[in-house]
């Protein structure tokens, strides 16, 4: 157990170390000079050569990278090139903004598909269980923006029920905030659940086979306690798998339902980025995604643990 | 040299200034109610978003917009026919030789940081232009030798040499007043006269701007106004729609206005702008440095039915590059009308019927709209051309702009009175016309009547050459709520006047 | 065959064993404990099992034994009423004490019976234990379902009781990943014999079991069932096993009972061909009977039985063993009738022993 | 001695039913593609053709579909957005499956540090979603289509190698490769001859699912401006397009959004049709 | 039973009796994953010093329960895997040290035939195929009537080569199986647990098979299996395994009838058998061995 968390540990150091480097490397050939982007094109050279003194990026790569990681392991992730602000709070902001819209829309795809799936699986060959898997792959189908926008326009424009954009930090006024976050929260989540739906029910349908469900049923328990009471946790560990990949990928994928709902998330900062060319505002923000997408993975790797025993020692 | 406007300010802010929502009443016209709305605030939706707040580093026109005429006064400013006017200069005099400017300041001015406004901090900030400004805006300033504060109200500007163009850009943010002691955090807390005080920057989404109790003019009617960014054109309508905003700065899909125009809560203005969307040539290139092939491709083009389709038929048709608030503007369309069998024919002489040319688009939506117009129109006189995207700004500027590797491109030059800066060898356009160059040197030396003469004769040489096609002159679009007054018709300036603004 | 006859003589062990004629009647007298009549089960419009007679009386211990494809594990899972989807079951299973028939009854009732008076082991012992629940817990729940234990702590206290019955001490919490096969195996034996059920169901429980641990299993089973007085049914292909544990026996061939009758007749004096054929393959020692050493090629050949099993619901018509059957004659592709009665019968228009008498 | 052959039918794979998401599927993919080809012979205008006269026409018998803001005609524009659909997938597929796949086949043979290796770096680059790759690739050399499938493709190859080697652990582990050894095949024709045949029912289901996923993640790119640029006619960009119109014009959203969900729809069933059809498991067990 | 032609083959077997197998003082330890930072990684041994020989034309028998290490012994025999110490000398060569492109005079003489029917058979390969590949691999010309010559020999008819593994019966693939392992014309034929999947009626076929095959072949037989009653059917000496070692050698006859070690005699008590059964054992008498020294 111990063991398994000391690997995965340093497992999770070897890839951050790794992806570190990938990205700095990968957007050290990115085209297009920073300074000369927060200049403007006429501005002399010798204007440009001083502004990337002051970036710093007139030092060798290797000067830049160790200074960069150093850094980020202080917490210290740079002033933008263009703007002139610190980085730090900026993705402290957006992640913030991204992490609750992400983590709702989450637990409303977790909401939809766990019953959906469950049903679609025990009742596989039959009616109900067709009519919801041809609703799952008609929603699998969809893309989240095109959802995005319908819902706009059913439940913000045409019924006036909600506000049809925009962002309020929950601490500056809760209710506002619910009510911007519903809508984004929901073509996210409807979207994902019907993605996550189709794996309940393949995960279901896999526990529905195993023998120790018959041994159950066998025992006296009726179809769905047996399923409750046995299954369910065994089909959480292939569920918990893709949950963890629909989490880290969503981590950037709901820039498209940020663009919808004009909600200021990390993906938005990020495309900024990119268009203004700020370097290190770019790199900051790719590599916290990186950041977060392999600490999901790893504590996906820790809850696969908690819920298979057969994991905690090996035998 | 002249010193010309940078023009990639102007591209820069091409995207912005469809933005730009308001200009300058004048001083004079004080409009809205004089009891300002204590509590009252506004919420404006525009496009694009600063990168800073700093324009003396960063170039962008959307800090202007911001900025300018609400939390910096210049000493002169433009209103909205286009004359300037004064500002925190109460007036000023030129001397016969149109070498030295004294201007007579305003002496309740204060910075939001409690200092008053004085002379020196007006020579302070011409003399930093030159110092600490590191845009290629700077070199407007080339043309000062000296300035001095003759009093604390009085200030003396010498030039090199007679310019009408330096007092016209005394206008733009490089006239705006700075404090002596309050440049230490310009990108993040700017410090100035204005009517309105920067509060907070909520990145990604707003600006809000505070009512200036302290204003030294007349005091806006809003207490706080939010300037909020949509990148999406159809999220800023529905903010309309829903309420979270009362004004859209600029309508960036314009075949929407239906949906503001049927409906009575809304009011819709729709002006001018100084934003020509120029079918640009590189006239260096073998094909299109062929006078016939430039004028075939502007007869090709039925800007018509062009701006019909990519602009929803809104904006004028401009024939040069002058737009109608611009004391010079001539209508100019008829010097190369629409007429397909001329193009073939032209085309056909120039030896130049099934030859490529490459049309490189900015990401911006009139440029994807307008170049897939571009394109179909000029295959039809036999041309044949290939579009690609450049992601804008960064990869179009360097691409473009700068490497001048291309044929053709779309762009809207929106800087102000940028003739000349947009049309010389040096620049992308790389036009080289030494007698457009001769009208210009005249327009800047001379009176205002010779100016506007020589003008006309450049705007005119410049159509007659077809040193670009003219597309059309994107409109001031403005959606708000029917009862918010003050609203400008016309977008000629770099800012965003709030101070006008009331219910 | 004449060694078998010698130890036909030979004393029992143990009295159970002995089925004297006298005894079998007295067990039909009594009312049986399970009594399956005309149980036919199919897929689709493919029959698997046809027209299954079968009757267990109190205390009895019968075997069915059959290759693959015999539908001898359908059966037993046709009477649980857990046949996977699609597969449909028709005809009368009764259960004493329980006052409708097993099929057709819905989940409520069949839930109720299943665990309590009717229980069942399974042949894999590596998967018919819930990996992510502890030992204790999951036979405990046998008993918690069926309330024979009122809370969860009397449940635990009384499966480790159990454990310890089938020599499990000290496993209560223990996940399955960490016991052996034959270790799971009894934990599984332990939950079906939880409630004292009226009938315990085996099918292949030794199958997938080390020989040295089936007959610690065995052995188990056997217990278990004598010290509750049981019923047993017993699953297997191994006729030893079934010899060894089992009194009655039925034999299955092409989801029919071809044959059934007392272990020791049906062993000694198989009637129908498939039984005749299956007991000569299968007896390595009858064919070993030569001197130690000897190389002799004639002496490691084995009489079989020709072709290969069909696959399930491809089986002749008439008679199911006919296309395998080296008696086979015209009359075959008409059905046997059931020679005999419910105790002892066949099915076969050529019995074996009938040139013999 | 004899033994004669059993019914044919005997083992499980006997016989496959043709399920009704693998026939809804392949009919829609197989449309998909017919419409592409004609298009190259084919459309009832040219799909890129500005009629500002005819611009925003509702549907009629000259435009079956409509023009939209250009006065293109939709159905033309749809039948040549196939291509970019096909081309994007198969773009996306391409590039997972060329390099999944081995590398896949690879980490299932290998069982030392090497194949470690592989899998760490497989997860490594799971950290690099489809579309953060995307924009990362389109800053760096433009965007366009290629650009975004190729970076699409490259996220889908963790998915490719995960499935790969699990299924490649599985051959690696029967009797048939151990008789191959035996018979001294070495590696890599155990990888061609054994392995790959035995694991192309998996590479068609995850090619035909991640089919599906880069057509979606095509029309994400396009919504954001980094998916295919005009004026080649794109589902994705007629979709982003159109939103001027939503109140307008509905229809112009209308189509091209069926046009996606309906592809994705098809390639989806097609992948679970091709799964149930394979997968042993779901074969009727007596 | 049909007349197999058999190859020419370059050496005869030597007429010496030197063993055609011989394993020496055999180990195999595999590592455990570590499940503890402090202690080192726990190792299994599977095999803790094996020895044993094989005459030539003998038929020798490993029995063993789950576990015990036969299948890696196996292994090891046909240089699938590789012993930690120890030597295998097979046929003259000692195998344990050689790269695998030296192992071919061992692929062509030593063929497995495996206990699962469903997975020992490339089910996307024809049975003609299959039967062909260990000739193709070793670049013998694979002839369409050296196809049908390997059926015929296992009792299956020539049209059975152009089906798929999924169409036969698991007899029926069991024959294909040894077919394929004579294709080469081996000295050696190894079985790994042949008949444990069969059925009873079908298990008597293959093991007649095997039997008549051998005998006609002049083959080396090697036969693993967990069922004592089958090797001592089909073998003249048997090595019983238990825990990684060989607890006992001996004529199969004398392992059965007087067991020496007492985990053999544990199992040769458990076997049930119809006969034991008729003369009324219990399962409880499977447990219990014979007291007594053995006689």
């Amino acid at each position: 157990m111990i063991l398994r968390l000391v690997e995965r540990t340093a497992v999770l150091l070897v890839s951050l170390a790794v992806s570190s480097v990938l990205v700095f490397g990968f957007l050290a050939v990115l085209p297009g000079d920073p300074a000369r982007v927060a200049l403007g094109v006429n501005a002399s050279d010798e204007a440009v050569a001083e502004l990337r003194r002051q970036f710093g990026l007139d030092r060798a790569l290797t000067t830049q990278y160790v200074d960069w990681l150093t850094g980020l392991l202080h917490g210290d992730f740079g002033t933008s090139y263009i703007s002139k602000a610190e980085i730090g709070p900026q993705i402290t902001d957006r992640f913030q903004v991204t992490l609750w819209l992400v983590v709702t829309g989450m637990v409303i795809a977790l909401l939809v598909a766990a019953p959906a799936g469950t049903v679609m699986a025990a009742r596989h060959r039959k009616l109900s269980g067709l009519a919801l898997s041809a609703f799952s792959q008609v929603g699998v189908a969809v893309p989240a923006f095109l959802a995005g926008i319908l819902l706009i326009m059913l439940f913000a424009v045409k019924l006036g029920w909600l506000p049809a954009n925009g962002w309020t930090p929950p601490a500056e006024d809760p209710g506002m905030f619910l009510r911007q976050l519903i809508l984004p929260a929901l073509s996210l989540g409807l979207v994902q659940g019907a993605v996550l739906t189709r794996y309940v029910r393949s995960a279901v349908l896999d526990v529905l086979r195993e023998d120790y469900l018959r041994t159950a049923r066998a025992k006296g328990l009726r179809p769905f306690p047996a399923l409750w009471r046995h299954g369910l946790r065994n089909a959480a560990v292939p569920v918990v798998t893709v949950l963890g990949l629909q989490l880290a990928t969503l981590l950037i994928g709901a820039v498209v339902v940020e663009r919808v709902f004009v909600i200021p998330g990390l993906g938005s900062l990020l495309l900024d980025g990119v268009s203004n060319r700020d370097l290190l505002l770019v790199q900051d923000v790719v590599m916290v995604l990186v950041v977060a997408v392999l600490v999901v993975n790893f504590l996906v790797d820790l809850l696969y643990v908690a819920l298979d025993p057969r994991l905690r020692v090996s035998r | 040299m002249k010193s010309y406007l940078s023009p990639v300010v102007a591209l820069l802010g091409s995207v912005t200034l469809l933005a730009a929502a308001a200009c300058s009443a004048g001083s004079g016209s004080s409009s809205g109610s004089s009891s300002p709305g204590a509590d009252q605030s506004l919420a404006i939706g525009l496009v694009a978003e600063p990168a800073s707040l700093d324009f003396t580093t960063t170039d962008g026109a959307a800090i202007p917009q911001a900025l300018l005429g609400n939390v910096y006064n210049g000493l002169v400013k433009q209103d909205e026919s286009g004359k300037i006017v004064p500002d925190l200069a109460k007036s000023w005099t030129i001397s016969p030789d149109r070498k030295t400017y004294v201007f007579t300041l305003v002496d309740n001015a204060k910075f939001t940081n409690g200092q008053p406004f004085t002379a020196d901090d007006a020579v302070f900030s011409i003399e930093r232009v030159k110092t600490a400004w590191t845009t290629s805006l700077k070199s407007a300033m080339d043309v000062v030798q000296t300035a001095k504060a003759v009093s604390p109200t009085e200030l003396q500007v010498t030039l090199t040499k007679p310019s009408n163009d330096w007092l016209f850009r005394m206008t733009t943010r490089i006239g705006a007043m700075f404090s002596k002691t309050g440049v230490d955090k310009l990108a993040t807390e700017p410090i100035g006269t204005g009517p309105y005080k920067f509060g907070s920057w909520k990145r990604g989404d707003s600006i809000v701007l505070q009512r200036n109790d302290a204003y030294w003019g007349t005091k806006p009617h809003f207490g706080q106004v939010t300037l909020k960014y949509f990148k999406d054109p159809t999220a800023l309508n529905n903010a309309l729609l829903t309420g979270t905003i009362n004004v859209i700065g600029t309508v960036q899909a314009p075949e929407a206005l239906s949906q503001f125009t049927s409906n009575d809560k809304y009011q819709v203005i729709e002006g001018t702008t100084n934003g020509e969307v120029l079918l640009s040539f590189n006239n260096s290139r073998p094909v299109l440095s062929d006078i016939r092939v430039r004028s075939a491709i502007r007869a090709a083009i039925d800007h018509k039915a062009l701006v019909e389709t990519c602009w929803a038929g809104r904006g004028k048709l401009i024939g040069s590059m002058v737009p109608p608030t611009d004391p010079w503007y001539e209508d100019l369309t008829s010097v190369t009308p629409y007429d397909l069998p001329k193009a073939k024919s032209l085309l056909q002489a120039a030896g130049a019927t099934g030859k490529t040319l490459r049309l490189r688009l900015p990401t911006l939506p009139y440029a994807t709209s307008c170049g897939q117009v571009v394109k179909s129109q000029l295959e039809q006189a036999g041309l044949k051309v290939q579009i690609d995207q450049l992601e804008f700004p960064a990869a179009w500027l360097t691409a473009v702009l700068k490497n001048a590797d291309y044929d053709m491109s779309i762009i809207a030059h929106v800087e102000p009175r940028d003739l000349g800066a947009v049309f010389n060898a040096k620049y992308y356009t790389r036009y080289d016309d030494p007698t457009l160059q001769q009208a210009l040197a005249a327009a800047d030396a001379g009176d205002e009547a010779t100016q506007v003469s020589e003008m006309k004769k450049a705007a005119r040489r410049l159509s007659e050459q077809a040193a670009a096609d003219w597309l059309f002159l994107i409109p001031n679009l403005m959606v708000a709520d029917k009862d918010l007054k003050g609203l400008p018709k016309n977008a000629i300036t770099e800012s965003l006047d709030l101070s006008t603004l009331s219910r | 065959m004449s060694s078998q006859a010698d130890r036909q003589t030979s004393v029992p062990v143990d009295a159970v064993d002995v089925v004297s004629p006298a005894d079998a009647e007295a067990s039909e007298a009594a009312p049986a404990v399970l009594t399956v009549r005309g149980l036919t089960i199919s897929v689709r419009d493919l029959e698997l099992v046809s027209d299954v007679d079968l009757s267990v009386g109190p205390g009895e211990r019968v075997g069915l034994i059959g290759e693959s494809g015999s539908g001898k594990s359908l059966t037993a899972l046709g009477i649980l009423g857990l046949l996977p989807e699609d597969v449909t079951a028709a005809g009368s299973v009764r259960l004493s004490g329980i006052d409708h028939d097993l099929i057709g009854a819905g989940e409520r009732r069949l839930s109720r019976v299943r665990g309590n008076h009717l229980a069942m082991v399974f042949q894999e012992p590596m998967t018919a234990l819930n990996p992510t629940m502890r030992i204790a817990d999951q036979v405990a729940e046998a008993m918690l379902v069926h309330r024979t234990q009122s809370n969860r702590r009397t449940a635990r206290a009384a499966a480790v009781e159990l454990l310890d019955r089938v020599q499990l001490t000290g496993i209560a919490r223990a996940y399955p990943h960490q016991l052996s096969g034959g270790q799971r195996q009894r934990v599984v034996l332990a939950i079906a014999l939880a409630n004292d059920p009226a009938l315990l169901i085996c099918d292949e429980p030794t199958t997938a079991l080390d020989v040295t641990v089936q007959a610690m299993v065995l052995d188990l089973i056997l217990r278990g069932v004598t010290a509750r007085d049981s019923a047993l049914l017993f699953i297997t292909h191994d006729l030893a096993v079934v010899a060894t544990i089992c009194q009655r026996v039925l034999v299955m061939y092409g989801g029919r009972v071809v044959e059934s009758g007392p272990v020791r007749e049906v062993f000694t004096n198989p009637r129908h061909r498939y039984t005749e054929g299956l007991l000569a393959a299968s007896d390595l020692e009858a064919a070993d009977s030569g001197p130690v050493g000897t190389s002799e090629p004639v002496r490691r050949r084995l009489p079989t039985i020709q072709g290969t099993v069909p696959a399930a619901g491809h089986f002749p018509d008439g008679c199911v063993f006919r296309t395998r059957c080296p008696h086979a004659t015209e009359v075959c592709a008409e059905r046997p009738p059931w020679t005999g009665d419910q105790t002892r019968g066949f099915a076969c228009h050529h019995p074996a022993g009938a040139d013999d008498v | 001695m004899s033994a004669d052959l059993g019914p044919v039918g005997h083992a499980v794979g006997g016989r496959r039913r043709w399920n009704p998401s693998l026939l809804v599927g392949g009919f829609i993919v197989a449309l998909i593609a017919v419409v592409a080809l004609v298009s190259f012979v084919w459309t009832p205008y040219d799909a890129t053709l500005v009629d500002p006269a005819g611009r925003l026409a509702s549907p009629s018998w000259t435009h079956w579909l409509g023009t939209d803001k250009f006065g293109r005609d939709i159905l033309s524009q749809l039948m040549v957005g196939s291509r970019t659909t096909l081309f994007v997938g198969l773009v996306a597929v391409g590039v997972a499956a060329v390099i999944g796949v081995p590398l896949g086949i690879f980490a299932a043979m290998t069982r030392r540090w090497s194949s470690e290796l592989v899998m760490r770096a497989n997860d490594l680059l799971l950290a690099f979603p489809a579309l953060l790759l995307a924009i990362m690739f389109g800053a760096v050399f433009g965007a366009s289509t290629t650009t975004a499938m190729v970076a699409i493709g490259i996220a889908t190859i963790p998915s490719f190698v995960r499935v790969i080697r699990s299924g490649g652990m599985q051959v690696m582990r029967t009797e048939y490769v151990l008789a191959a050894r035996a018979a001294g095949r070495r590696p890599f024709p155990i990888a061609i001859r054994h392995v790959l045949p035995n694991v192309v029912s998996l590479i068609t289901v995850q090619a035909s699912v991640s089919f599906a996923i880069a057509v979606l993640a095509e029309a994400a790119l396009s919504f954001l401006g980094y998916g295919t640029p005009p004026p080649t006619p794109s589902w994705g960009r007629m979709l982003q397009e159109s939103q001027e119109f939503l109140f307008s014009a509905p229809r112009l959203a209308v189509f091209p959004g069926l046009a996606i969900a309906v592809a994705v729809l098809g390639f989806n069933l097609l992948g679970d049709g091709l799964r149930d059809h394979f997968d042993p498991k779901l074969e009727d067990r007596r | 039973m049909p007349e197999l032609y058999r190859l020419p083959r370059p050496t005869d077997r030597p007429p010496a009796v030197d063993p055609v197998i011989k394993v020496t003082d055999v180990t195999r330890d595999y590592p455990r994953p570590r499940t503890s930072l402090l202690k080192r990684a726990e190792v299994v041994h599977a095999l803790r010093g094996v020895s044993l020989e094989v005459q030539p034309g003998e038929r020798f028998g490993i029995v063993g329960e789950s576990g015990c290490g036969k299948s890696t012994l196996l292994r090891i025999i046909a240089a699938l895997d590789r012993p930690t110490s120890g030597r295998v000398v097979v046929d003259g060569t000692d195998i344990t040290r050689l790269p695998e492109r030296r192992l071919r005079f061992l692929r062509e003489n030593l063929q497995l035939v495996f206990q699962d029917p469903m997975s020992s058979l490339d089910p996307r390969m024809r049975v003609r195929d299959i039967i062909a590949e260990p000739l193709v691999v070793q670049g013998h010309p694979a002839s369409g009537a050296r196809v049908r010559e390997l059926l015929d020999a296992v009792g299956l008819s020539a049209d059975a080569g152009d089906r798929y593994p999924h169409q036969f019966s698991g007899g029926q693939r069991q024959r294909i199986s040894i077919a394929r392992a004579l294709a080469p014309n081996p000295k050696i034929l190894v079985a790994d647990e042949p008949v444990s999947a069969l059925d009873v009626s079908v298990r008597a076929q293959v093991l007649n098979l095997i039997s008549d095959l051998v005998d006609e072949l002049d083959l080396t037989l090697v036969f693993v299996s967990h069922d004592l009653s089958v090797v001592k059917h089909v073998c003249d000496r048997v090595a019983v395994m238990h825990a990684g070692e060989i607890v006992e050698t001996g004529t199969t006859g004398e392992v059965y009838a007087a067991p020496r070690h007492p985990y053999t005699r544990r199992l040769v008590a458990a076997i049930p058998t119809i006969p034991k059964a008729l003369a009324g054992a219990t399962p409880e008498d499977l447990l219990t061995p014979p007291k007594g020294a053995p006689r």
